[in-house]
């Protein structure tokens, strides 16, 4: 059992009023809110630590070098992985475009995304295809929101080079068996490269890269109660160094001449230019925060207020919820017969309640349901009961002003 | 009237609602159930003005050098406010149009929808409304 | 005339202890120190505004948007552009790559860069010409820090397509005269792109870069006061629309399906992903505390520093400036005779004062100078005189201690 | 004499300096002028390690079983660290190297010298000591 009361009071801005009402806050799958340890952590590192790292003889770089440097082992073995298969990006986004702009395979390869990933996890496949002669494959999904999985198996051939595939889907909350797919893909081709988009999964379960046996995984700070700006790489040993620059610059080299650079190896070749280090000081402290609660517990909790409030809604008539019985972390998506997303959005707003409402970045999964977008709500450790019921009582009385 | 008189006229007509933005609320659906729908054959993709999420048409015309609009909206609360915009344009010189600060949507309470980060695009409406008068009045 | 005093209490690290000493932070062309208004603003982010931006409908997300939105004005007119010519990233290395590999030029095309560029403004040119066929040339400097303006002009050929180059030299701090150099460039070929690197200009001088008439401007948050892991990309208008997008993700389309992607205008199309929120609202907080200040004051301040350590400096017998008698912002880079930089750096650290000394990502430059690094001291506002003769008082014992 | 007893004697000649590190760093400074320099024969490309700032020269050889080392650095407190560590090293066996903590390190204050984030590389070469020693004994 997790104390909800003193979980909350370490959310300043939880104390938030909106329109006059309690905020309630339930657009966690976009972002997630700051703990108190966080915010605290920014303020100790810029009154007491800040210094650019890597390089300085003095002792705030050199103390800030440890910072960071210990924030890239505490990331690590949050998600079971080596210090070393850690890159520092600034977010999911980026370090997708990392992995795809980098991988050294042939021109005309076929990338195979899934029908529900986010722009992030298929624009820059698309456009590595676009520029490459490439050829982007979908592994479709079922009205319930699960992958065909046997049909990924007949998309792969001899030229696939690349499945890369959401651990959750940010829209419908899905959890994709990836463990089960990764066997797959690499028993019948073990040279096809699998990234796993975590955006979605690392802030509500507990994640072991070594057993899931990925070759990239990436997931942003923000979304798991870190500061903006920046998120992580894991790269699977061995498969860095071969990994292509997109982006170069100060601190990845050994020596320089305008002949010839010489790179260093290992995660720092990838992070040109001053990294942001308030963030991933940020980001460790984060995990901390996670692993204090337990990442067990967190999956727990927001699996109830998940079952609580699908209850609920199913209760509401004209309510559609979609992936409603598939096996989900805590994000729901639904709609209302006759209602645009976007009035009962507004509504809902007013009443202090925020959740998103628009395609979240999942166009193609938007067509494949045929509609323009959903409502979305999405949970965190913060999040309670009480504020289902708030929820609940704000969207029946949304859906009557507007009928 | 001009088009500050229909103003106030929309501004005494929320007056009534006080703090009661349910009210208001309903209200504007109210109004943006009764806009006089544009004419399928309108609702092109040139007329279309995309939000983020709503989507509005519009159709603009001129007769005797005042400008008329119609419009729809796929969101009943965009439509409302599309519903008072032309209200408040409607049969009004491109000019007036133009000039025309909208300081009533502020007033009634309704301000965070013009806003320029709105989802709903109702900002671009009122550029491109403003752009169209320009345009049918040359 | 600045009140030193008032400007000092603003920022809670100088209240720092270093070996029991007050820390003397001379290393602020590595990174500046924060102002309470800068930090204070990321705990206001974060315990009352935080929220995803630019798809929301509710209110918290709304004005995040507007903060994000509203920082971008702030930027512009900072350095006297248009808001849409503004894109954020997540740093100066950051921006350079994006132009680098953003650039619709022909294979084969010439770069010029200078003897004196930091890394970040080298190796992205470089990597572009391995991969392009292309070729890099180098503005040779002289011994005194300017560069040979006039062998420029030789360098280039009809199939020169950029001239990238600092505004400030980040080791030396010799101001180079862009506006100068810009115009000549541009009679002579108008159709060569200019790269300006302002990474050590902005936090220091007044900066327009209209007036400029460069095509694109550069600079680092974090090196003017401002949270790490964001910076700026500035593009003049019309150029933007052109660059190819290396970095591809939610929040820079229209609509995408797996077909075809329509990407919008303006700088959202280069700001893939979730952007650091905090750090730009922190910037264009750092903008407004320069701005309290007045950039011409800061200029005149951090000049009469530069003006006494200099003279101090060579009154020490041993000591060689380089660039010594150049016109510079407020760096000064140094050696003593016979001793290694390191072992200078080391001792001065012992005495509080924090100087950087090493190659300053700058190894051609190093080359040029036939040494392996320098001693750099570099000010910021809020450092005073006082400080330079603790700094002066430390140099004089290490190198007694050396000797 | 063992490794701990080298260490022993090191930390005994520092504790008389106790809080005044100027003098701590003077007796480091002329440790490393005292260092017997290693053959410039010996300056090669393989015998470097590189720390981002100063650079170290390592010759390991092997003499009876025991393990000699020479060395150089260009910086001349690196120089004094060197020499401690050679002077803790010389003449003990691989195994006794391999199993060595260098407290003594942290405990005459001059600990940050070694962490792993500075930028001189003395980590970098006691682990190549050990390594050379494996190497050498096999
Ligand atoms: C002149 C110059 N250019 C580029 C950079 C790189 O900036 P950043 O590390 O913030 O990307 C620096 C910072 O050291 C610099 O001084
Ligand atoms: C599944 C998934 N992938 C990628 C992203 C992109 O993350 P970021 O915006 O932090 O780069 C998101 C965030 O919305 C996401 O939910």
């Amino acid at each position: 059992m997790i104390d909800s009361k003193h979980i909350r009071e370490q959310f300043p801005i939880l104390n938030k009023r909106i329109n006059n009402n309690s905020l309630v806050y339930f657009d966690n799958g976009a972002t997630t809110q700051k703990p108190k340890v966080v915010i605290d952590s920014v303020v100790k590192y810029y009154s007491e630590q800040n210094a650019n790292i890597h390089r300085g003889v003095h002792t705030l770089s050199r103390e800030a070098t440890e910072l960071f440097e210990s924030a890239r082992q505490t990331v690590s073995s949050f998600i079971n992985s080596k210090t070393e298969e850690i890159i520092f990006t600034s977010g999911t986004t980026d370090s997708i475009n990392i992995v795809a702009n980098g991988l050294d395979i042939p021109k005309g390869s076929e990338i195979i995304v899934s029908q529900m990933e986010h722009h992030s996890n298929i624009l820059p496949w698309q456009l590595w295809c676009e520029r490459n002669n490439g050829k982007l494959k979908v592994i479709p999904i079922n009205r319930d929101g699960t992958l065909q999985i046997k049909k990924l198996e007949s998309l792969i051939t001899h030229n696939t080079a690349v499945v890369a595939l959401t651990h959750v889907s940010n829209t419908l909350g899905v959890i994709n068996p990836v463990n089960e797919i990764i066997q797959k893909v690499k028993a019948i081709d073990q040279r096809i490269l699998v990234l796993i988009d975590g955006a979605q999964s690392v802030p509500h379960m507990s994640i072991d890269v070594k057993n899931m046996d990925c070759d990239f995984f990436v997931f942003s700070g923000h979304k798991m109660y870190a500061p903006t700006g920046c998120g992580v790489l894991y790269v699977k040993k061995g498969l860095m160094d071969q990994l292509k620059l997109s982006k170069t610059g100060g601190g990845t080299i050994k020596t320089v001449s305008f002949e010839r650079t010489e790179y260093v190896n290992g995660p720092l070749r990838f992070e040109a230019g001053t990294p942001n280090i308030e963030a991933v000081v940020g980001l460790a402290k984060a995990c901390e925060f996670m692993n204090s609660i337990g990442v067990n517990n967190i999956s727990e909790h927001e699996h109830s207020l998940l079952v609580y409030a699908q209850n609920e809604l199913r209760a509401i008539e004209g309510v559609e919820i979609y992936a409603d019985h598939s096996n989900k972390a805590a994000v729901i998506s639904f709609n209302v017969k006759g209602q645009h997303p976007f009035d009962v959005g507004t509504l809902l707003d007013k009443y202090g309640v925020a959740i998103r409402t628009d395609h979240h970045c999942t166009q193609p999964l938007m067509n494949y349901y045929g509609i323009q977008g959903t409502i979305r709500a999405s949970f965190a450790i913060y999040n309670v009961k009480e504020e289902i019921d708030i929820f609940i009582e704000a969207l029946k009385k949304g859906i009557k002003l507007l009928s | 009237m001009s088009i500050e008189e229909i103003e106030n006229e929309i501004i005494q007509e929320f007056e009534i609602f006080g703090d009661d933005w349910e009210g208001k609320y309903e209200h504007l659906i109210d109004l943006g159930k009764s806009l006089p729908i544009i004419n399928q054959e309108n609702k092109t993709e040139e007329n279309i003005i995309k939000g983020c999420q709503s989507r509005v048409w519009l159709n603009s015309a001129i007769k005797n050098g005042k400008i008329f609009f119609t419009a729809d909206s796929d969101a009943i609360i965009t439509k409302g406010m599309v519903a008072l915009m032309i209200r408040v344009f409607n049969g009004q010189s491109a000019k007036d149009i133009v000039e025309a600060k909208l300081e009533f949507i502020n007033k009634i309470g309704l301000k965070e929808h013009l806003s320029p980060t709105r989802a709903n695009g109702l900002l671009s409406m009122v550029n491109r409304m403003k752009l169209d008068a320009i345009k049918l009045s040359q």
